[in-house]
């Protein structure tokens, strides 16, 4: 084939970046033709196949690396329902520390380590931190003034609750047999469902 | 036979397109080369140039334009045999199949000789050449058909496949934890803190420990609040008793100071300073 | 975005045809939607398709693992100009051997080794197994017990094949080209009829 108008010229761009599976520079979409071609030939090719690719699933881009076909993102979830990958699931302590936390708060670390019989990575609170579902709301009076953590309005939204009072525990804790020799100081509040904060 | 004959060196493909054959030597050899010389490079070639000694065979069929289903065995046999020995004088290495193809084709050539048996019971004659020509056919036909499929366009020679980026980061995958999760945990939590009888966990309400939460995240932005203010509006009697007890839970624990300096003066409430 | 029409199944299986790395099977394609979509329907967008992409440097094609977009042929000498190294050239050893094993599958080294007349070069076989075209699916059931070779789904997808009935027609035994005119007592090979796999 030989290459004597923009037509082809688009049309081998089209293959190469199609092929090609890091993104092209303009200097090697041009090593790609034998003839010499002009960068702003060049230039005006590639702007003409974006362009003709306008209403596909991929669109041409430009990156700091280069230019590459990318699928457009209103597709990744129907690309994402075919390789689904593993949902990721925080590991038993994460949710141990975000369970006491949500129960208990506010808490210490302190806390949470007497209640776990472990000691708190600090990598699980930040991992929770960085999820914006705890927060420090103050410091405990006491030596050290350790930090105290609570849950955040965006953990209960993130949870689909409205109030902590909604977290399952609280409507089934009182029933539970667990709690039978436990303290009868639980009826003081009669009717905290009712609670919104 | 004044002129005698060189050894052909074959091309790497020895038989190749249907086109050369062309190159027809006429008579089949009756003796072997008298001065027979060739420069063991070209003998390893040769060597080289052929799968095997059905492949040598062939292209000697076909050099010589033999009618492979009625082979002259003891021409065929000689030529053969002058190659094999051409490449042991020079001590080429050679495969133990070349030597038994040897011996199977003088064992053929000398069955040939012998008066030929009773038709067998088909009626069809026996011929000693049928198991070499079947082998020959086979071998021919599998090679040939290695050409074809050599030739068949193939991924990555003579297409790509198309593969286009997918931008993976652009919806980042959060863990998804649910509220059952949570109480799934918790539970553990607490049947856990039981089975270790010095772990008591009481039962505390967790809507005073969520006014708890919301007070201190009030005082923290504040520094310091009206007592009243640190009731929800509106609010109802629950809450109020709720907001009620967390500020004295607050108090309890030493998390937040409430002060009053005179009756009925304002009561405030600020964060606890250990250093203060 | 909701999938009511043929144009958006059409996007949708672009996208995912696109930025798959691996053919993708009719029920591969399937599971991409929420909507049950019927087999009939989807063939009939992935056929639309098809022909939307006529005259475009990639085609759609179907081959035994399923369907992908790969390039023309006619673009491969300006893909191999951006990458040099041609995948290595077969020999013949390694051709004659993938012969064998596609058009008489299963079998064994020793079935090989008998129609070629030399033993087998255990690199000839290890190569074909790492391009992914052979694969053992058996043990013959003589003394050794002999694995029993066969083609892969991928070598035909390699070979833009979409099952083995697609492999070239064997020439006619002894009505080859090279005994082109040396036929006549063909009763003497009893099984001369043209064999197809």
């Amino acid at each position: 084939m030989s290459i004597n108008n923009i037509e082809d010229v688009k049309r081998v761009l089209e293959a190469v970046l199609l092929s090609a599976s890091v993104p092209l520079t303009l200097g090697e979409l041009k090593r790609v033709f034998e003839e010499e071609l002009h960068n702003d030939f060049l230039r005006r090719a590639l702007d003409e196949l974006r362009q003709e690719w306008q209403g596909r699933a991929a669109e041409l881009t430009q990156v700091a690396e280069g230019w590459r076909f990318q699928t457009r993102p209103e597709y990744q979830p129907y690309i994402d329902r075919l390789n689904p990958e593993k949902p990721a699931k925080y590991s038993r302590a994460v949710m141990e520390t975000l369970a006491i936390i949500a129960y208990r708060q506010p808490v210490t670390r302190g806390d949470i380590e007497e209640i776990r019989g472990v000691a708190v990575n600090s990598q699980i609170v930040r991992t929770l931190e960085e999820r914006g579902w705890i927060e420090v709301v103050g410091h405990k009076d006491v030596p050290g003034r350790p930090e105290l953590f609570a849950t955040t309005k965006q953990f209960l939204g993130d949870l689909n609750l409205r109030a902590l009072s909604e977290l399952p525990a609280l409507a089934e804790l009182g029933k539970a047999a667990l709690f039978a020799d436990s303290h009868g100081e639980a009826d003081v509040i009669a009717d905290n469902q009712a609670v919104s904060p | 036979m004044s002129d005698p004959e060189q050894l052909e060196i074959p091309t790497a493909e020895p038989a190749a397109e249907p086109a050369a054959i062309a190159r027809v030597l006429g008579q089949p050899w009756n003796e072997l080369p008298q001065d027979l010389f060739i420069p063991p490079d070209a003998l390893e070639v040769i060597l080289e140039a052929f799968e095997g000694p059905l492949d040598l065979l062939l292209w000697l069929i076909r050099r010589n334009n033999i009618n492979v289903l009625d082979i002259p065995m003891a021409d065929l046999t000689r030529q053969y045999i002058v190659y094999i020995e051409a490449m042991q004088i020079h001590r080429l290495e050679l495969a133990a199949e070349y030597l038994v193809m040897a011996a199977m084709l003088i064992e053929i050539k000398s069955r040939m000789l012998l008066p030929r048996p009773e038709k067998l019971a088909e009626g069809e004659e026996h011929d000693p050449r049928a198991e070499l020509v079947r082998r020959l056919l086979e071998y021919e036909q599998m090679k040939l058909a290695g050409r074809n499929l050599d030739e068949l366009p193939k991924l990555g020679r003579d297409f790509e496949m198309v593969t286009v980026y997918l931008d993976r980061l652009a919806v980042k995958r959060l863990p998804q934890v649910s509220a059952g999760d949570l109480q799934a945990v918790w539970s553990d939590i607490l049947r856990r803190a039981q089975m270790n009888s010095h772990h008591r966990i009481g039962r505390q309400d967790l809507s005073v420990r969520e006014h708890m939460s919301r007070i201190l995240k009030l005082l923290k932005a504040k520094g310091q609040s009206l007592f009243t203010d640190l009731f929800p509006e509106p609010a109802g009697r629950p809450e109020l008793v709720v907001t009620f007890l967390a500020v004295l839970e607050l108090t309890r624990e030493r998390l937040i100071d409430v002060m009053q300096t005179e009756p009925f003066a304002p009561i405030y409430a600020n964060l606890c300073h250990v250093d203060q």
